[in-house]
């Protein structure tokens, strides 16, 4: 399951529908807003996305992320618009009979998810400047 | 023939609207629209050389050539996550 | 924080708890009970513990990690006695500001707890049989 | 000296009990604990090979001498998790 969404993530909707007696591991990873990067600090942050080509690439992740491991559950789900400061831009869900494929396959995908797929973050500092990230050295 | 062009986030700042347009020859690669962009759009010249180009919503290389009617967007770096 | 229970494992309250400001990588692992193992049909599972020694190994854990990796967050959370299909046995909840420190710290984490905390798990499986689990060799 | 030995999971079922004793030596060491259990328990036979040992709640190796009054379990191979 993919999802591009404006609203809060729904964590613990996620590790329900991702939990059943049909796994043994269940891993979620959550992007969250940090307040502090080094010195600089944030108000909060601006996720902006290409729509239908974010939506075409996640679902390219997914399946690849199914070819290559077992697993019986792959959920992501990214958020847009303003995202406050602790609150999730991005979830990733996945569950496997056994949990070396779960850790394998939740990392591949949000290290991929960040190389690949077209949204772009703007960081809004507590001072009203505002950056667009286009960095090509990756974050958090 | 006559494309046009998605822009996102910084680019599409740069220039002020979300899509821009430019002229180039039939058939012409993603390289050659690169370099029409480069022309006539200056203020994406920071930018450009790091941007990704897709066709109909998937990542297309400098050789790939531009079919007539095909979506065409400029990928500045990503930052999701 | 370290904690045995034998209640539900509350995973939405631990990853709530993670959640804040301060973090930019949420990561949580939940070991669950699992149907088939291969072709045999498990009805539940019973965990045991040496209690006394277990927090005290799961704080070593906890603290270990804390030396390895910047986590400002180390839940680990086991229970104990029956664990119904598809519920939780054990939650491992890691967060730092970025997500590799999150992700190295839980798999760290999960994988030693497997190796050196004094619980046993024993199998009941649906024919009635039950075994407890002394391999060497690891699973889940 | 009398010592007492707790026992959990499959080695507390092979004996029936969660706690066995035995007499040692004075300052023995795990190595010398594990072979009397072994004589003394035959059911425990299959197990205590693969059996850590714990004085006070924590690891001790077979070289380990056990102090007079320590906690003493025998940790059959876990599988916690």
């Amino acid at each position: 399951m993919i999802e591009l969404t404006r609203d809060l993530v729904d964590a613990s909707a996620l590790v329900e529908r991702a939990t059943s007696p049909r796994v043994g591991a269940v891993l979620m990873f959550l992007g969250v807003t940090r307040q502090f990067d080094e010195d600089r600090e944030t108000a909060s942050l601006q996720y902006e996305a290409y729509e239908k080509m974010a939506l075409a690439e996640l679902a390219r992740l997914e399946s690849e992320a199914r070819r290559t491991w077992p697993i019986s559950e792959c959920l992501i789900v990214h958020r847009l618009g303003l995202v406050p400061l602790g609150e999730a831009s991005v979830a990733v869900v996945t569950a496997s009979p056994h949990r070396s494929e779960a850790f394998a396959a939740g990392q591949w995908l949000i290290d991929t998810l960040k190389e690949r797929v077209p949204i772009w973050k703007q960081e809004h500092w507590v001072d009203g400047t505002k950056d667009w990230v286009h960095a090509t050295e990756l974050k958090k | 023939m006559r494309v046009v062009v998605k822009l996102f986030a910084g680019a599409r700042e740069a220039v002020g609207d979300s899509e821009i347009s430019t002229e180039i020859p039939d058939n012409s690669s993603i390289r050659v629209l690169r370099e029409s962009l480069l022309k006539r759009y200056p203020t994406l010249q920071p930018l450009l050389p790091h941007a990704m180009f897709a066709l109909n919503a998937e990542y297309a290389g400098d050789d790939a050539s531009i079919p007539e009617g095909a979506e065409i967007a400029c990928i500045p770096p990503v930052s999701g996550g």
